[in-house]
C-alpha cells in the first residue's frame, strides 16, 4: 500500500514536472535567449488561459486552443516587444521594471474585459478520465497529455533553436550581439521573432494548464516565480536546464509534500534551490564563460 | 538602425517627459489634500464600500461590491433614506491587509462615512477592527467566518459555524452514512477554527477524523493531497479550501477519477460562483452547507436573482456571501431610518441591533446581544446545471452563537449585559476592550 | 620605491586646471530644501488636524527608508535584491510580536487569555519560552535591528564570496523572500500566519512621527556620506567593473557584504518603525511582491541618487493611494504605464534625469571657463574639437 | 639583484589542452621586459596566472620573496602587482578623477576605506597623474565619455596611482592610432623609470622603442630570451614568429 502510494506519487511528480516544463519553456526563450527579465511571463500564461476560455465558449477544445493561444499571445508578445522591449535590450535589469508594468496593465485590462471572477475551461472529452496503472487511483489521461505536450514543446524548441536558420542566428546573437550585427544578421528582427516565439509558448502553457487549474487574472505570478526557480536551478540558456530544473523541483516537491505537507514541502524545495545555487552558481547546466 | 530611432525617439520624448514629471510632481501634494471627494454633504449619506477590486481576493470580493451597489441603487430608487440619497464611496484595498486598514482609516476620517460595508477574509476584518474601534465607526461584515469574536463596532451578517455545521455534520453521519472524515483546508485561521468545531461535532456524533491537512493559500496543485486522500481510507472529504483553490481541487479530484459516489466533498464554503468556474461536471454530487443558494425558492430570491442578472449580465450567479452583502445594506438603511440619525453610537446601540429584513433566503435579524445574524440553514447538492438541489432545510431560522457551547461552555457575547455596557461607555483611551465577550 | 615626480612646471599647470568644483558632501540646496521638507512634515500635527494624513506621513517615511536601503545596494553597488523585504519584515515582526505580547498582558484577547490570540487558536496555552525575552522592549528593538543585519551578513558571506551576482542573486533573494513568507504562514502559532499581527498598542503620537523623521534624516545623511565618500566611490567602481576593482586590490565581496549589511539594517529599522507606527504587520510585508514594488519606487525616483528613493516612494505610493480611491477600476493601468514610461523616457528615474541634466549644464559652464583660461594651460595640449564633447553613452548594466 | 618575479615550472591545462608547459621565467627589479609570442603562445594566460585570475595546474610563482601561487587577485595586487588589461578596463560611470582616486595606494579594507580622507598630498598626486596622462582637463568627465586612446591612458594612470612594484601591461596600445601609440610609448617609458614593467606587445615598432630585454613564448614554453637584437637573430624565433609574417 505504501509502496503503491509512493509509485503513484512519483508518477504524479512527472505530471508536475511536465507542468513546470510547459510553464518555464517560454521564459527559457525570453529570459535565457533574449536576456529579458520578463516579469509579465505569468500574465502571458494568464492571457493564454483566457484565450482557451474564449475558444471553449466558442465551442472549441484544448487542441484548438493551443495554436490559437500561440498566435494570440505571440502577437501580444510582438506588440510588447515592438512597443517597449526593443528599446531596452541593453539594460536587462530595467526590463524587469517595464515588464512588471506590462503585467499590471495586462491583469487590469483582462479584468475589465472578462470581469474578476474565475473562468471555466474544460478538458477535451477524450482526455477525461484516466487509466489504471497501479494502486487505487487511475492516472488521468490529461496528465499523460501534459507529459506528451511537454515533450513535444521541448522537441519543437530544440528544432527551432538547433535545426533552423533562425535558431542559428539566435545562438549567434546570444553569443555576441555586436559581431552578429556586423555580420549582417538583423539582430532587431531576431530579437523580435524570439520574443514572439517565447510569448507564444507561454500562451500555449496557459491554454493547456487552464483545464486543470483555476483561471483568474491573478493566476500568473506563481507560475512566473516557479519558472524563474526552474531556470536558475537548471541553468539559464540551456534547454536541458529546463528539464533538469523542472525535474528536480517537481519531484522534490511532490515527494516532500507527501512525506510532510504542502507547506513544508515548498519550504524545503526553496531551501534546496538556494543550497544548490550556492554550490553551482550558474545552475546545473549553466555554462561558465571564460572571464 | 534601432539605435538611431531610439535616439530621436528619446529626444522627442525628453521634453514631454520633463513636463510630465513636473505635472506629476505638482500633482503629488493633492494626494495629501483633504478635499479628495467633497460632494455636497447635506443631501447625501455617505456609505463606504471596502472590497478588493484588484489582487487575489478580488475574484470574490468584486461580487460583494456589486451586490452592495445594487442594494444602494435600489434604496435610492425608492427615495433613499430620510429623504437623502445614499452615496457609495468606493475604495480598492488591493487584497492587502495593510491597505484595508489604511483605507478604513481614510473612509472614517476623510470621507466621514456613516458606515462601511466591507471586508471578506478574516485577516482583513481583523486588520480593520482596531481602526473602527478607535475611531468609533460602524462596519458591516458579510462573510461567513470562524466566529469567537464580537466587537461593538462590527455587525456580522454572514454565517457563524453553528449555523452551518451544527446540522451539517450530523446530517453527513446519519443521512449520508459516512463517518470517516478527511479534513483538508487552507492554512489560516478560518479552516483551523472550523475544523476544531467539526472535530468536536464528530466526537459528539460518533464520527472519526482520518487525517487533517492544510495547504498553503494559493497553492493549486493537489495531486499529492488527492493521492493521500485515496490511500487514507476515508469516506468523506470535508474541505475548507478557499478561493481559486476550490476550483483546482474539485477539478483535480474528478480528474483522478474520484466521484461523489466514492467520496463526496462536503464543505461550508463552495458557492455557485466557484462551480461556474470549475464547470458543473466537476462538482456534481458534492455537498455544500449554506444559508442561501441561488436556487432557493422564495419570491424575494427570484426577484433578487432577476434584478442582479439585469444589472450585471445574464451569466452572473448569486451566492450566499453576496446575498449577505445585499441585505446588510438594507439593514443599514433601515437602521438609519429608525434612529433618524447618522450618529454611530445611535446606530450601534439603537439602530442596528434587532433589525429585521425579509431577505432572499427568508427573514433575517441582527441579534441584539451579539451583533451576529439569525439565518437559515440549508444543505445543497450540486447538480448538472451548476446550481444546488436543496436536500435539507432548517425548520426555523437559527440563532447565531459566536461561542459554541460544546467548545466554549463558559463564554458568550452579550452587548446588553451591564458589565459590557459600562465598559463600552468609557472613552477609548481608558478602555480599549470593545468586545462583547463575557465569561459566564 | 620612489614615485614618479613630474616636473614642477606641469605641477604648476595642473594646479590651475584643478579649480573644478567638487560637489560638497551635502550641498547647500539639499540642506535648505531638506530642512524645509522636514519642517513641513514635522510640523504637520500643528497646522493639519487630519489623523489620516498623519498616519500616511509616518508610513511613507518608512517606505522611503526601505526604498533607500534598496537604492544603496542596487543603485550604488549593482546588487539587485528581490528579497529586501525579508529584512524589513523581520524587523517589523519582532517589534509587532513584542508589542502584541505586552498588549495582551493588560488587554485580554477575545478568548480572555493573556497571550496573543493567534497562539491561542493554534493550541498554545502560554507564550513559548524562546519568545518571552522579546517582551522586554529594548531587547526586542535590539533583536529587530541585529537579527536582520546578521542574517544579511550570513547571506552576503555565502552569496558574494561564491560570486553569485546579477540575475542569480535576484532569484536567490526572491527564493529567500518566499521561504520567509511560507515560514510565517506555516508557523502561525508564533507569527500570526496569514492574518498577520494586529490589534496592539502602536505609537501613533506626534513624537513618534518626529522620531521617524529624525531617523529618516539620519539615514539620508548616512547614505549621502557613505556614497560620496571613498567607500561610495569604491562601491560604484565595483558596480561598474568588478574585475578592475579586484585587480586594484579591493576585496569586492567584502565591500558587497558591508553595504548589504548596512542596507539590511536600514530596512530593518524601517520595518521596526513601520510596525510600531501602523500597528499591523502581515506576511505580505516580507514577500517578494513588496520587495519588487520597492525596487520600482527606487527606479522611478532615480537609482544611484540619494533623493530618488524618497521621491519615488512618495510619488508611487501617493499615486496608488490617490488613484485607487478615485479610479478604483482601472487605476492600475496608470501605475503600470508609469513604470513603462519611466523606463523608456527617464531611464535614470526622475531625480536621476534631473541630476544628469544639471551635470551637463555645469560641465558646459566649466568648459567655457577652461577655454577662457587657455593660455595658462598650454602644456595640457587642449584639443577641443567636436569629438571632445562629452558623449554620454547608455549604460550597459 | 634578486629577481622580483620568479615563475618556476608553471603548467596550465584547460579542457585537455596544455596552455603553459613547465614555464620558467623571471623578471628583475627596475626592468622593462617585453613578452613576445604568436597568438596562442600563452602570454595572456601567463598574465592571468600571475595576477591570480586562473589557478595553475602545477608550478610556483614567487613575487618579492613571497610564494603567491593560488592567491586571490586582490591579495596579489596588495603584494604589489598591477595589471593593465588588453581592452580598456575602467570604471565607466565614475569620473576620470574618481577613477584615479579609487586606485591610490591606501588600505583596501572596508572599514579603513570608510573613514579614509584624501590628504592634500593625495590630491596633488591625483592631479600629477592626471597631468601625466594628459587628462587633467577632463577630470570631471565620466570615463565613458573618453575616446579609446584616452581610456587606455586612464587605465595606465590608475595603475601608476596604485604604485605597484610590478606593472603587467597586456598590449596597452591595441587599437590606437599611430599618434596615440607614440604618446603611449612616451608614457610607458616614463612609467618605466620608476617601476618594473612586464609588457606584452605585438607591435614591433613599439617593442623596438621600449625593449631592452625580450622573452619569446611559443606554445606555452620559453623559446628565447635576451636583448632584443640577439633574439631577433635567433633562427627559431624567426621561424615561429617572424616567419609567419606577423611582425613588421
Amino acid at each position: 500500500m505504501v509502496m503503491q502510494s509512493i509509485i503513484t506519487q512519483l508518477l504524479n511528480g512527472f505530471s508536475v514536472v511536465a507542468i513546470l516544463v510547459i510553464a518555464a519553456l517560454g521564459l527559457a526563450i525570453i529570459f535565457g535567449v533574449a536576456g529579458v527579465i520578463n516579469m509579465a511571463h505569468g500574465e502571458l500564461i494568464m492571457v493564454g488561459a483566457y484565450t482557451a476560455a474564449v475558444v471553449g465558449k466558442a465551442g472549441g477544445n484544448t487542441f484548438i486552443a493551443m495554436p490559437v493561444a500561440f498566435i494570440v499571445v505571440g502577437l501580444l508578445g510582438l506588440a510588447i516587444e515592438r512597443g517597449i522591449i526593443q528599446w531596452i535590450y541593453d539594460r536587462p535589469l530595467e526590463t524587469l521594471l517595464a515588464t512588471w508594468g506590462v503585467g499590471i496593465i495586462l491583469q487590469t485590462v483582462i479584468k475589465l474585459i472578462f470581469g474578476p471572477e474565475l473562468y471555466y475551461v474544460g478538458a477535451p472529452k477524450i482526455l477525461r478520465g484516466g487509466f489504471h496503472l497501479i494502486g487505487r487511483l487511475p492516472f488521468p489521461w490529461y496528465r499523460l497529455f501534459l507529459i506528451v505536450v511537454a515533450a513535444c514543446l521541448m522537441a519543437l524548441v530544440f528544432v527551432v533553436i538547433f535545426k533552423t536558420n533562425l535558431g542559428l542566428k539566435v545562438r549567434a546573437v546570444r553569443r555576441n550581439r555586436a559581431i552578429s550585427g556586423c555580420l549582417g544578421i538583423d539582430t532587431a528582427r531576431v530579437d523580435m521573432l524570439i520574443f514572439c516565439f517565447g510569448s507564444g509558448l507561454a500562451g500555449v502553457a496557459g491554454a493547456v494548464l487552464a483545464p486543470i487549474k483555476s483561471v483568474s487574472t491573478t493566476m500568473g505570478f506563481p507560475y512566473a516565480v516557479d519558472s524563474y526557480m526552474v531556470l536558475v536551478l537548471g541553468g539559464v540558456g540551456n534547454l536541458w536546464g529546463v528539464v533538469a530544473g523542472s525535474g528536480l523541483i517537481g519531484e522534490a516537491e511532490t515527494i516532500l509534500s507527501f512525506i510532510f505537507n504542502n507547506v513544508i514541502g515548498r519550504l524545503l524545495v526553496f531551501l534546496f534551490i538556494v543550497v544548490i545555487i550556492r554550490i553551482v552558481p550558474r545552475g546545473i547546466f549553466g555554462y561558465s564563460e571564460r572571464q | 538602425m534601432s539605435r538611431i530611432t531610439r535616439r530621436s525617439f528619446l529626444k522627442k520624448c525628453g521634453k514631454a517627459a520633463r513636463a510630465g514629471a513636473l505635472l506629476v510632481g505638482a500633482g503629488a501634494p493633492y494626494v495629501f489634500s483633504r478635499n479628495i471627494v467633497k460632494a455636497a454633504e447635506s443631501d447625501t449619506i455617505k456609505v463606504g464600500i471596502l472590497h478588493s477590486l484588484s489582487g487575489t481576493i478580488a475574484i470574490i470580493e468584486t461580487s460583494l461590491h456589486n451586490a452592495e451597489l445594487l442594494a444602494i441603487e435600489e434604496i435610492n430608487a425608492k427615495g433613499g433614506v430620510l429623504g437623502k440619497k445614499l452615496q457609495p464611496v468606493v475604495e480598492d484595498p488591493q487584497s492587502m491587509v495593510q491597505v484595508f486598514a489604511e483605507k478604513a482609516k481614510k473612509l472614517l476620517l476623510e470621507d466621514k462615512v456613516v458606515a462601511v460595508l466591507g471586508c471578506y477574509t478574516s485577516a482583513s476584518r481583523q486588520s480593520v477592527l482596531p481602526v473602527f474601534e478607535q475611531y468609533n465607526g460602524v462596519l458591516l461584515y458579510p462573510t461567513l467566518y470562524e466566529a469567537q469574536e464580537c466587537s461593538k463596532n462590527c455587525f456580522y451578517t454572514g454565517a457563524v459555524p453553528n449555523q452551518q455545521l451544527d446540522d451539517f455534520v450530523p446530517w453527513i453521519i446519519n443521512t449520508l452514512g459516512r463517518k470517516k472524515f478527511y479534513l483538508i483546508g487552507a492554512n489560516y485561521i478560518y479552516p483551523k477554527e472550523t475544523n476544531r468545531e467539526v472535530k468536536a461535532l464528530l466526537r459528539k456524533h460518533g464520527g472519526q477524523v482520518v487525517a487533517e491537512e492544510y495547504s498553503p493559500l494559493g497553492a493549486t496543485e493537489f495531486s499529492t493531497n488527492i493521492n493521500k486522500i485515496a490511500s487514507s481510507g476515508c469516506d468523506v472529504v470535508f474541505s475548507d479550501l478557499v478561493g481559486d483553490q476550490i476550483v483546482a481541487f474539485y477539478k483535480q479530484f474528478k480528474e483522478f477519477g474520484i466521484t461523489a459516489k466514492d467520496i463526496p466533498i462536503c464543505t461550508p464554503i463552495t458557492t455557485e460562483q466557484e462551480i461556474a468556474a470549475m464547470g458543473p461536471e466537476n462538482a456534481v454530487g458534492h455537498y455544500t452547507s449554506f444559508n442561501y443558494f441561488q436556487s432557493v425558492k422564495t419570491p424575494q430570491n427570484q426577484s433578487f436573482v432577476e434584478r442582479y442578472k439585469a444589472r450585471y449580465g445574464k451569466n452572473a450567479v448569486t451566492n450566499a456571501v453576496m446575498e449577505a452583502a445585499y441585505f446588510e445594506t438594507y439593514f443599514l438603511a433601515q437602521a438609519i431610518a429608525k434612529v433618524k440619525s447618522t450618529d454611530p453610537d445611535a446606530l450601534i446601540y439603537e439602530g442596528l441591533p434587532g433589525q429585521e429584513f425579509l431577505a432572499p433566503q427568508g427573514k433575517v435579524k441582527i441579534d441584539e446581544k451579539n451583533h451576529h445574524t439569525w439565518l437559515w440553514a440549508r444543505i445543497g447538492r450540486a447538480n448538472e446545471q451548476g446550481q444546488f438541489d436543496i436536500v435539507w432545510k432548517s425548520d426555523n431560522w437559527i440563532r447565531p452563537q459566536p461561542w459554541v457551547p460544546y467548545l466554549y461552555p463558559d463564554k458568550a457575547c452579550d452587548f446588553t449585559d451591564p458589565r459590557v455596557q459600562s465598559r463600552l461607555k468609557k472613552p477609548w483611551s481608558e478602555e480599549k476592550n470593545r468586545s462583547g465577550t463575557i465569561n459566564l | 620605491m620612489q614615485q614618479i615626480r613630474t616636473d614642477a612646471h606641469i605641477r604648476q599647470v595642473s594646479r590651475t586646471v584643478r579649480n573644478i568644483r567638487h560637489t560638497p558632501m551635502i550641498p547647500l540646496w539639499a540642506i535648505i530644501g531638506g530642512t524645509a521638507i522636514v519642517a513641513l512634515i514635522g510640523a504637520y500635527p500643528y497646522y493639519g488636524t487630519d489623523a489620516y494624513v498623519l498616519s500616511l506621513l509616518g508610513k511613507f517615511l518608512c517606505y522611503a527608508i526601505f526604498a533607500l536601503s534598496i537604492d544603496l545596494i542596487w543603485g550604488f553597488t549593482g546588487i539587485l535584491s528581490l528579497g529586501q523585504a525579508v529584512y524589513f519584515g523581520i524587523g517589523a515582526y519582532v517589534i509587532a510580536l513584542s508589542l502584541k505580547m505586552n498588549y495582551t498582558l493588560t488587554h485580554a484577547t477575545r478568548y480572555g487569555h493573556k497571550i496573543p490570540d493567534f497562539m491561542e487558536w493554534n493550541g498554545l496555552t502560554e507564550v513559548p519560552h524562546f519568545m518571552t525575552p522579546l517582551m522586554n522592549k529594548p531587547f526586542a528593538v535590539v533583536c529587530a535591528l541585529a537579527v536582520p543585519t546578521l542574517l544579511a551578513f550570513l547571506f552576503g558571506a555565502i552569496t558574494f564570496k561564491r560570486h553569485i551576482y546579477g540575475v542569480y542573486c535576484a532569484v536567490i533573494t526572491l527564493a529567500e523572500a518566499l521561504i520567509l513568507q511560507d515560514f510565517i504562514i506555516e508557523y502561525q502559532a508564533y507569527t500570526g500566519g496569514f492574518n498577520g499581527i494586529t490589534d496592539y498598542s502602536n505609537y501613533s503620537g506626534k513624537w513618534f512621527l518626529w522620531f521617524i523623521l529624525a531617523v529618516t534624516v539620519a539615514f539620508f545623511i548616512i547614505a549621502r556620506v557613505l556614497t560620496h565618500s571613498r567607500v561610495g566611490t569604491v562601491l560604484k567602481s565595483v558596480r561598474d567593473n568588478e574585475l578592475r576593482a579586484e585587480f586594484m586590490g579591493y576585496n569586492v565581496a567584502n565591500y558587497r557584504i558591508f553595504v548589504f549589511c548596512v542596507s539590511a539594517f536600514m530596512a530593518a529599522t524601517a520595518g521596526a518603525m513601520y510596525a510600531a507606527w501602523v500597528g499591523l504587520v502581515s506576511f505580505l510585508d516580507t514577500g517578494p511582491v513588496y520587495s519588487i514594488e520597492a525596487v520600482i519606487w527606487t527606479a522611478v525616483g532615480g537609482r544611484g541618487t540619494v533623493v530618488g528613493p524618497f521621491v519615488g516612494a512618495f510619488l508611487v505610493k501617493g499615486a496608488e493611494f490617490f488613484l485607487s480611491g478615485t479610479l478604483a477600476e482601472w487605476w492600475q493601468i496608470i501605475v503600470g504605464g508609469l513604470f513603462i514610461a519611466v523606463v523608456l523616457i527617464m531611464p535614470d528615474g526622475i531625480v536621476g534625469s534631473l541630476a544628469k541634466w544639471a551635470r551637463h549644464r555645469r560641465r558646459a559652464i566649466s568648459r567655457e571657463v577652461l577655454e577662457d583660461s587657455e593660455p595658462n594651460v598650454e602644456a595640457c595640449q587642449l584639443d577641443w574639437d567636436a569629438g571632445a564633447t562629452p558623449k554620454v553613452q547608455e549604460k550597459t548594466r | 639583484m634578486a629577481a622580483l618575479l620568479e615563475v618556476k615550472g608553471l603548467t596550465t591545462k584547460a579542457s585537455g589542452f596544455t596552455i603553459l608547459n613547465n614555464l620558467d621565467f623571471s623578471v628583475d627589479e627596475n626592468e622593462i621586459r617585453v613578452l613576445l609570442g604568436p597568438n596562442g603562445a600563452g602570454k595572456t594566460t601567463l598574465i592571468c596566472m600571475i595576477t591570480g585570475q586562473y589557478k595553475p595546474s602545477a608550478g610556483t610563482i614567487r613575487f618579492a620573496g613571497q610564494d603567491i601561487t593560488g592567491w586571490a587577485p586582490d591579495d596579489i595586487f596588495l603584494a604589489g602587482i598591477g595589471r593593465k588589461f588588453q581592452v580598456p578596463n575602467i570604471y565607466e560611470t565614475l569620473s576620470v578623477y574618481e577613477n584615479v582616486m579609487v586606485c591610490l595606494r591606501s588600505r583596501r579594507e572596508v572599514f579603513a576605506t570608510l573613514f579614509h580622507r584624501l590628504s592634500g598630498e593625495d590630491k596633488d598626486r591625483i592631479w600629477e597623474i592626471l597631468t601625466l596622462i594628459e587628462l587633467a582637463d577632463k577630470a570631471q568627465y565620466p570615463a565613458n565619455a573618453l575616446a579609446h586612446g584616452e581610456r587606455q591612458w586612464l587605465e595606465l594612470g590608475m595603475l601608476v596611482a596604485s604604485n605597484p612594484k610590478l606593472l603587467l601591461l597586456d598590449e596597452p596600445t591595441t587599437g590606437m592610432t599611430e599618434d596615440d601609440k607614440h604618446k603611449s610609448v612616451e608614457l610607458i617609458r616614463k612609467i618605466g623609470q620608476a617601476h618594473t614593467v612586464l609588457l606584452v606587445e605585438h607591435d614591433m615598432h613599439i617593442v623596438r622603442q621600449i625593449a631592452r630585454t625580450v622573452t619569446v613564448l611559443h606554445q606555452g614554453q620559453k623559446l628565447a630570451e635576451g636583448p632584443l637584437g640577439e633574439v631577433m637573430e635567433n633562427s627559431m624565433v624567426r621561424e615561429v614568429y617572424l616567419g609567419k609574417g606577423k611582425g613588421h
